[in-house]
């Protein structure tokens, strides 16, 4: 199982998911019609480090976090 | 030298505690950033959420980049509330010469604002308002709502 | 806001009293630039000679650049001898947003290296060696040698 | 008279000089072979105020000063 989180804003609990890659997470994802706004301007970490394409696979135990647009200080 | 507090920051206490931590490491500046809370567009205050574990690996790299120039960062921000005319964000760099300093607090406080996983509210009429509009898409974000 | 001193500048206290002065302004940004005085080349410590007249002019002029850009500006400066790891100089800038601050307090401490008729020298073995070698000929300086 | 003052680190006492502008002030001091390296690197003040040509008329009561290479901080 991979466990997926919503930072911030993003009003949403957090899934436990099959999948092993997050192109599956996409599509999954894309299906959520409140998620559509968010999934074009988030961030993704897979384990707390953050990643730059979908071309990632994913294994038992991990945890994908979404980050929504920034705003310290 | 990442320092999170439940509210406003002690702005005083914590410009000298970190000057008194260099006072004998033979830095020849010290530049802080305070970040204060504004009156503007009606608010009471702002709120903040901090996601810390990648807030900790990205004050890291700055330490590392810091080191590398041989200079020093360290910064505090504020989790929950502060309200107007209160501080949230310091941060702060040391270095042996100006220069380094004075280009250093800049490119830290820039990358903080475009990068620093923390989220910003607005705190009006008793409701916690997340502040789309101010706020940047981390670098690299959209991944998800690609076609594959 | 251009305050002088008889020896080092008490840093926490001035930090503390400018934010004070300033907390009510509505200033989002504020960034000190505090200077202190480094161990190499032997020295005990350094000394400085201001001329006053001439340093308040100047810093008026900047006073009033910062007007005009919304933000404000204060500085503080030792007269004498200031010793080892102890703090000689600070510059602080006000601004409602932080680019301004940031681009300001730049320009202004390069401008305050380049111009501020202030003198430096070393203290070493009891004496006062001026730092020539670290010391910048004001702008239209050579005036007076040329041959009429 | 004008008055002609070194500062900082310029050991050389106040002058009082009948002069009626800066260039006959350069001829003066050129002769002076202790103020040659300075005359190179210094700037002029009349009343306080940096010049930054010698065709400044001076009058009685005139104040000049030389501003050697500053280096405040």
């Amino acid at each position: 199982m991979v466990r997926v989180e919503f930072l911030g804003p993003i009003q949403k609990a957090p899934l436990e998911l099959e999948i092993t890659n997050l192109s599956e997470l996409a599509i999954v994802l894309q299906k959520d019609s409140e998620m559509s706004e968010w999934l074009k301007n988030c961030a993704v970490a897979v384990n707390d480090t953050l990643v730059s394409s979908l071309y990632v696979d994913l294994k038992d135990g991990d945890r994908v976090s979404l980050l929504p647009p920034v705003c310290g200080g | 030298m990442l320092y999170l507090y439940n509210g406003a920051l002690e702005v005083t206490a914590i410009l000298k505690e970190w000057y008194e931590q260099e006072a004998g490491s033979n830095y020849g500046a010290y530049i802080p950033f305070v970040g204060t809370v504004r009156n503007e567009d009606g608010i009471e205050g702002l709120s903040f959420d901090i996601y810390e574990p990648i807030l900790e690996s990205w004050f890291k790299e700055w330490q590392e980049r810091a080191k590398a120039r041989g200079a020093v960062i360290k910064m505090a921000h504020s989790r929950g509330d502060v309200m107007l005319h209160e501080s949230s964000y310091i941060a702060a760099v040391f270095s042996p010469k100006r220069r380094v300093a004075l280009e250093f607090i800049d490119e830290f406080v820039e990358d903080f604002k475009a990068s620093a996983p923390i989220w910003k509210y607005d705190l009006k009429g008793g409701k916690r308002i997340y502040a789309l509009e101010r706020s940047t898409a981390i670098k690299g974000s959209g991944i998800l709502g690609e076609k594959s």
